[in-house]
């Protein structure tokens, strides 16, 4: 079969770093081919230099067989090059189906066609099963609706090529099954599909072919079906992996997180979580699973203050602190990995040294009085990321913006794992972390369990949750609908449960 | 009722050069540019006005039409600079609009010392007069109200508007004008050039902002001073926001500015506020307005991407 | 010899008393050959704080003669005479009590009773019996105009209307204009401003009234104001309410040159010396108008007729 | 790191430049000598009159005194710039700040050297309290600063204006009477120490400003706070900072900063309180001096002293017949050039990249 793109020998710098070390890309012609890597291997960078965002400094591409210059996305678009971005790139405010005409907007004289637009925009959507409604505005629909969008947007253009950079980071079991369902039938119709994803699973369930790039490097490209998940996990790690935690069994002691009769109302003003009670004990796991914006956020937000109750009680080691603020929550021995890195997790514009002291930054040893002690704030950095392998260009100094999204959330779960909280929230640890980084990470979380900790893990990656936890509860429509042990489910039940379709408790 | 009917012309005439040049930030700001420059394109096209219509008056009798095009184009080049500066060299925004500020006062006057030799334009004779509609005028209520003695320019504030209105909301540009605004990635991710469409929000900015300017100085003064401006265009950018970067939006915030300034030029002739000390009421507009800040406070719902540097690399 | 000019914010050209002195000083350096530009100087302010430092610079060069016209003036004055004791001073609207300052002060209520006058007439020829005074801020120094004003308009006919309006602000065009149009709409025939850069758009209102043939009339302040309010081949200035600071600086330069500096002396300018007045030619007013201001002219001049400072209480 | 803050400087000193060449070019355009414009800076900052060789220490007590009461709006307009607020309102907080100082001074009696101490505070506390207006406002409802502030400029100025003209009601009811000398910052020593400036003790509270703002800023728990609801008020308040309180806070001293301006210029410069007939503009001296010393303190020292001179040379610059708009016109450039910044330095940056080849990804 021909190769429908070939990109030969790219180089990209980026400051103090070659995020592309001559890389060779060869993808067939309705194929989908696989993009792996470690976090910060380059594989976003050599996709944006194919749709155009960035120039590369060296390197040959071809598409069709012709020798091109894609200088900004609209030589990528004419050249049926699509991108599903991993940070989407939707207008907030805009409605759907805004969203997907800009920039090629139909117009009825100087006016644009809005309802012509929004049947095609119907009429496409129903052809490939994506339900999206394109009168709603994309800051009311979920993820995985804003995911259907741009999928939307590169059909609506009548792309021939679709990259998707990390599409299944943020969907869930259900959202990623019909994704992959989504990609075959692209496929089918003459499309060929680029994919970035940490998820050996999902390569091996719907990718021809699988190109790994490690630092920057090109390791080499495998036919998916010959090849196992751990040669493909070895050959971008440069190791072994284990792909299954080791844990002992839990040993559950007295309650110390205990919510009772629990009512949150999200932005809406609706009552996001209703009525929900849960136990956590020391020494356990409690993991909750469930579809996206099942009261997944509220709950979280509810617990660590960030959103204010409606009623009911949050009992922390006895201790109501359903109305404390965060500060006081926080000393109470409560901590929290926030879902939403860049808003919540970090602030971008500090040094990382800083972001990593943002809840003990006015306690000793980082401030002496109400003075920063700036050795220890580094000292403390050094230790972190040697400990956590944070990858980063200038150490405790690098600016926080320009740290890959991988090691981003490294630098979070370094942080809040540092501080050893009695009763930890954490909420999508791994949400874009390879395999490399999940398994260490996991490893984290159990040995806090091992110490006593109570942890309530919320994830919408259902593998997680059944291999992390110990007890899974499942949230449908703001309540717990279930509430099982982890070793005695499976996927199976969970997605049942998930979709309100059965109840059940232990 | 009487009172309030006289008020309304005096009001209107306040509100336009208010309502214009905040229009003009609504584009800038749109596209992503925070204009606080606005005061000093303003000065900068009154200036232009005012010097064009001492040559121009003698001559024809279109020199106020004319006056306020030179205005417009006047405020277009000086905007350049803000434009250069923030979208090609990434400028803070704050400030090189401060930089505009600053510099529409020296260079304006400067200029008055070499064509006229002095520190001011000389002075026109008729700059743009009032106008009553026929008809319209006969209307009761209405008529005295905003069709008698009525700057044209406010009919010329309420149809851009109305037109920024449909631009904005209606078109293609206006969609990719506010994208620019609110995601310039996700804009520049479909093909748009943000670049372009800024130059195209900024330039509208220094348009209208010409305009305003032009507008104050051809219907309330009799020639350009360095304080003929005197801060308005502060208020503009003030309504902009309290009009929530909506054209119908600033009209409101505009009149509603615009008439609690006049409230208190007749505060002292209202028989239950003339014991009132008049000091009061100078504050008035200026306590009114926070007061309705207060009042309609919600969310704010600027342009998202306003006033960030906008790197094509940057995500 | 050298003369300098310290102007406060306004500059040279601000149609008041800045420009007239300034005027002033430059026909004294005409009828002396000075070279204006370095043997006669100005220096403009930027803010208050500037006065005593640009006083001290022109102090500094050793000038001859300084000249600050304002009362806002008055402390700057006072230290920078203390501080350069052979320096000679002179202050225009305000009394500084130093033996090398000379102060200069104006009788404008007096001049302002004379456009009162002007008004009152002027209107009654017009079957009008309402006129208007607009101020910038309200104090003593703006309140003599004031109340000249409504006695001279009183005198004509105690039964004439005078609104009174401050806006509060001497650099507001927009709000002088509003307060025309408010005085105007409610019978005001004429109006006096005492209001710098805000009575601009009262004179704005006249014109523009007066162009569509409802004819009203601005008088003008300080200076003779007529171009300002000129539109085709008429001005809708009536008169102007001058104050001759320009005499003043010019009279103190002459004398200080003759070595006759009046340090420590208050000069008086009234309506005696013609330093207020109505300006020379005044194509609005008719004969009569201008007979009956020069009889007034006289009674004050003679002290037949005092005129008070301060308003009358409403 | 060191490399970047050079740079920093670097391209501060060139847009510092590229200002003064504009200047030059302007005057040349206009058939003057530019060499008129630098003697007349060198002599309004030093002193020394180049051509006779002479020197008068008044010029540099007189730059000083220029250079104060900016240096204070620049940290006012900067303090609140760190924490992501933009602050036009130091206009009306120096306001608010020059009548407290008047009514303190003339209200309160107390020895000396707490007089002046009260004085100072009594204004620190009124320009706080007009920050803190915006602060809570913007807290508690949302309300845009930008707005508030603009609008609080005005009502301060007639607020002003209303008790100096109508409750002080002194003879020419413009200004005040006189304060008693516990009450001003004026040292006859000070002033012949400079050949009768009116320099005054006023530099003290501006240097003790200037450390408090580096410290807060940048080396205490406040200032972290601060700076990090400055960049992303989300983050800070996942981290459990009270991001409202903060706001306020930062307003407050923000306000404070100016209103201290407003006491040095009344009981420093002058002795006596002051009706304003328009504003005099400190406050927006204070944004341009803030954005071109970055907001960071050294920065707005340095900048508050260029601009300090530039206003200290015009009475020298207009005596050679120079218009003083020429200051104006150089300052908007330093100020445009400043905003470049980010080209120049990317400018710069490319040049780098170009030329070294990028070291090993994780170096
Ligand atoms: N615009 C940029 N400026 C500076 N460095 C950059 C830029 N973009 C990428 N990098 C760097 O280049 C490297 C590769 O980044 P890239 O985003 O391509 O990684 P990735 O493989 O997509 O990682 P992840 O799995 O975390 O998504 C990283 O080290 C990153 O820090
Ligand atoms: N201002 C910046 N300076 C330097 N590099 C930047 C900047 N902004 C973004 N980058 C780089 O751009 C790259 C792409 O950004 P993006 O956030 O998509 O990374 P990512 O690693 O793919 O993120 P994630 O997997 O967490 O979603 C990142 O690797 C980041 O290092
Ligand atoms: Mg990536
Ligand atoms: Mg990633």
């Amino acid at each position: 079969m021909p190769h429908i793109i070939e990109m030969i020998d790219i180089i990209k710098d980026f400051p103090g770093i070659r995020a592309n070390d001559r890389v060779t890309l060869q993808v067939e012609q309705g194929s989908i081919h696989a993009l792996l890597g470690e976090n910060g291997a380059g594989k976003s960078t050599l996709m944006s230099i194919l749709f155009g965002l960035y120039q590369p400094d060296s390197g040959i591409i071809r598409v069709r067989g012709k020798e091109v210059a894609i200088h900004d996305p609209n030589v990528a678009n004419e050249l049926g090059i699509g991108m599903v971005h991993q940070h989407f790139q939707l207008v907030h405010n805009f409605t759907v189906t805004e969203n997907i005409i800009l920039g090629i907007e139909p117009r009825k004289g100087l006016v644009i066609d809005r309802k012509s637009a929004a049947a095609r925009v119907r009429k496409i959507s129903e052809l490939y099963g994506l339900n999206v409604d394109p009168e709603a505005i994309i800051e009311n629909i979920s993820v995985g609706m804003q995911q259907r969008v741009e999928i939307l947007k590169m059909l609506y253009r009548d792309a021939e090529i679709l990259i998707f950079d990390e599409p299944t980071a943020v969907l869930t079991p259900q959202e990623i099954h019909e994704l992959m369902h989504i990609m075959r039938r692209l496929v089918q119709e003459g499309k060929t599909v680029l994919l970035i994803t940490h998820k050996l699973k999902e390569i091996k369930e719907v990718a021809d072919q699988c190109t790994v790039l490690r630092r920057g490097k090109y390791i080499g490209t495998v036919p998916v079906a010959e090849t196992s998940e751990a040669r493909m996990a070895e050959m971008m790690v440069g190791r072994e992996v284990n792909f299954h935690v080791q844990k002992k069994p839990a040993e559950p002691g007295d309650v110390l997180l205990r919510i009772e009769c629990l009512n949150v109302r999200n932005p809406k003003g609706l009552l996001g979580v209703k009525n929900l009670s849960l136990e956590v004990r020391r020494g356990e796991i409690l993991g909750v699973c469930g579809i996206d914006g099942n009261g997944q956020t509220e709950l979280v937000q509810a617990i660590t203050g960030l959103t204010p109750v409606e009623s009911g009680k949050i009992l922390l080691k006895g201790m109501d602190i359903a109305h404390v603020s965060v500060k006081e929550r926080f000393s109470c021995g409560l901590g929290h990995i926030p879902e939403d890195r860049h808003k919540h997790g970090l602030v971008l514009d500090f040094r990382l040294d800083e972001n990593l002291v943002v809840h003990n930054y006015n306690r000793k040893p980082f401030a002496q009085g109400f003075v920063l002690d700036f050795k220890s704030i580094r000292t403390n950095a050094n230790r972190l990321i040697a400990e956590f392998d944070v990858r980063c260009g200038q150490g405790p100094a690098t600016p926080t913006r320009s740290m890959s999204g991988g090691n981003q959330q490294k630098a979070i779960v370094a942080r809040e794992i540092d501080l050893s909280p009695e009763v930890f929230i954490v909420a999508q640890p791994t949400r874009g972390l390879d395999v490399g980084a999940i398994e260490y990470i996991h490893t984290r979380i159990i040995a806090e369990r091992d110490k006593g900790k109570a942890i309530l893990l919320l994830s919408l990656e259902l593998d997680e949750v059944l291999d992390v936890s110990d007890r899974i509860a499942v949230i449908y429509g703001g309540e717990i609908v279930g509430l099982v042990n982890a070793s005695e489910t499976d996927e199976n039940e969970l997605g049942l449960m998930m979709s309100g379709s059965i109840r059940k408790a232990v | 009722m009487n009172i309030l009917v006289q008020m309304f012309p005096i009001a209107l005439a306040g509100t336009t050069p208010i309502v214009i040049a905040a229009l003009g930030g609504l584009f800038s700001e749109r596209s992503g540019i925070v204009n606080i420059g606005l005061e000093g394109i303003m000065m900068v096209g009154g200036f232009a006005a005012a010097s064009i219509i001492v040559v121009l008056e003698p001559v024809t009798p279109l020199a106020g039409w004319i006056g306020l095009g030179v205005g417009i184009l006047a405020g277009i080049v000086f905007s350049m600079l803000h434009a250069f500066a923030s979208i090609n060299l990434k400028s803070e925004q704050v400030v090189s609009g401060t930089a505009l500020n600053i510099l529409a006062g020296g260079l304006t006057v400067y200029l008055c010392q070499i064509f006229f030799n002095q520190q001011r334009t000389s002075s026109f004779q008729t700059g743009v007069l009032k106008v009553t509609v026929p008809l319209l005028n006969r209307i009761p209520i209405l008529g005295p109200a905003v069709f008698t003695e009525i700057y044209p320019t406010f009919y010329i504030a309420l149809a851009l508007v109305a037109f920024t209105w449909f631009v904005v909301y209606k078109t293609p540009f206006g969609l990719r004008l506010r994208a620019c605004g609110e995601n310039p990635q996700a804009a520049a991710s479909m093909g748009i050039n943000v670049f372009w469409m800024r130059y195209i929000g900024v330039g509208a900015s220094g348009a209208l902002a010409g305009l305003a300017g032009a507008t104050m100085v051809l219907t309330q003064d009799i020639q350009y001073t360095i304080g003929s401006v005197h801060g308005t265009g502060f208020i503009a950018l003030a309504s902009l926001i309290f009009g929530k970067w909506n054209p119908w939006g600033v009209l409101g915030a505009g009149f509603f500015f615009g008439f609690a300034q006049t409230l208190s030029y007749y505060a002292k002739d209202i028989p239950f506020l003339s014991s009132v000390p008049t000091d009061v009421f100078y504050v008035l507009p200026y306590v009114l307005t926070i007061v309705a800040l207060i009042v309609f406070s919600g969310k704010s719902v600027g342009p998202k991407a306003a006033g960030e540097i906008y790197d094509a690399g940057k995500r | 010899f050298r003369v300098g000019l310290v102007t406060d914010v306004g500059g040279i050209d601000d149609k008041s008393f800045n420009q007239g002195t300034w005027e002033g000083i430059k026909r004294f350096a005409t009828e002396n050959k000075l070279v204006v530009g370095t043997d006669v100087k100005y220096l403009q302010s930027t803010a208050e704080a500037d006065y005593v430092p640009n006083l001290s610079t022109f102090a500094d060069e050793g000038l001859d003669l300084i000249v600050a016209p304002g009362f806002l003036f008055e402390k700057a004055m006072g230290e920078v005479a203390d501080q350069y004791p052979t320096q000679k001073l002179l202050i225009i609207d305000s009394v500084v009590n130093k033996p090398n300052v000379a102060s200069a002060v104006f009788a404008e209520h007096e001049g302002s009773f004379l456009v009162g006058v002007a008004a009152g007439m002027q209107a009654k020829k017009a079957k009008k019996n309402m006129v208007g005074f607009v101020g910038g801020m309200q104090f003593p120094l703006i309140e003599k105009f004031q109340a000249g004003f409504e006695q001279g308009v009183k005198a004509v006919d105690p039964k004439i209307t005078v609104l009174v309006d401050y806006a509060g602000d001497f650099g507001n065009p927009g709000k002088g204009q509003a307060l025309a149009v408010k005085q105007f709409n409610a019978g005001a025939y004429i109006i006096f401003h005492a209001a710098g850069g805000t009575g601009n758009g009262v004179i704005k209102e006249a014109k523009e009234r007066s162009q569509k043939g409802d004819i009203r009339w601005a008088i003008g302040v300080d200076k003779d104001q007529y171009a300002d309010g000129v539109y085709g081949t008429k001005s809708a200035v009536l008169t102007s309410m001058m104050k001759r600071v320009d005499v003043a600086a010019h009279d103190v330069a002459v004398l200080t040159m003759a070595g006759k500096f009046p340090g420590g002396q208050v000069l008086v300018f009234n309506v005696k010396n013609k330093g207020v007045s109505i300006p020379a030619t005044n194509p609005n007013l008719s004969k009569d108008i201008i007979a009956k201001i020069a009889d007034y002219e006289k009674q004050i001049a003679s002290g037949k007729l005092v005129v008070s400072e301060i308003p009358a209480k409403k | 790191m060191a490399n970047r803050n050079r740079d920093a400087l670097v391209v501060s000193l060139v847009a510092v430049l590229l200002g003064f060449l504009t200047g030059s070019v302007i005057i040349l355009l206009t058939g003057k000598n530019p060499i008129a414009m630098f003697s007349a800076m060198i002599q309004g900052a030093s002193g020394v009159i180049i051509k006779t060789g002479k020197f008068n220490p008044r010029y540099i007590g007189e730059f000083v005194i220029q250079a104060l009461p900016i240096i204070l709006t620049g940290l006012s307009v900067g303090f609140a710039f760190r924490t992501g607020l933009f602050n036009i309102g130091a206009e009306g907080q120096f306001v608010v700040g020059s009548l407290a100082a008047a009514i303190v001074a003339l209200g309160v009696k107390a020895p000396p050297g707490i007089h002046v101490v009260l004085v100072l505070l009594g204004a620190m506390v009124a320009g706080g309290f007009w920050g803190a207006i915006p602060g809570y406002l913007k807290a508690k409802f949302n309300v845009h600063e930008v707005v508030v502030t603009i609008m609080l400029n005005y009502v301060a100025f007639f607020v002003n204006n209303w008790a100096i003209l109508d409750v002080f009601h002194s003879a020419d009811r413009v200004k005040t009477a006189e304060f008693p000398v516990t009450a001003l910052l004026k040292d006859p020593m000070l002033s012949q120490l400079t050949r009768g400036s009116r320099l005054n003790w006023g530099f003290v509270p501006v240097i003790i400003a200037l450390i408090v703002y580096w410290f807060v800023i940048e080396k205490t728990t406040f200032g972290y706070s601060l700076r990090a609801v400055g960049f992303n008020k989300d983050a800070a308040r996942y981290a459990g900072m009270k991001v409202n309180r903060n706001v306020v806070l930062s307003m407050t001293m923000a306000g404070a900063f100016a209103g201290l301006a407003g006491a040095i210029i009344t009981v420093g410069t002058f002795n006596f309180g002051r009706a304003l007939p328009m504003a005099e503009g400190y406050g927006f001296d204070g944004i341009a001096v803030a954005l071109v010393g970055g907001n960071v303190a050294p920065g707005i020292f340095l900048s508050g002293l260029l601009f300090g001179m530039l206003k200290a040379a015009q009475p020298l610059m207009q005596s050679q017949g120079i218009p003083k708009e020429i200051a104006g016109i150089i300052q908007a450039s330093i100020v445009m050039f400043v905003a470049m910044k980010h080209g120049i330095t990317y400018i710069l940056e490319r040049m780098r990249t170009r030329k070294e080849p990028p070291k090993e990804a994780e170096a």
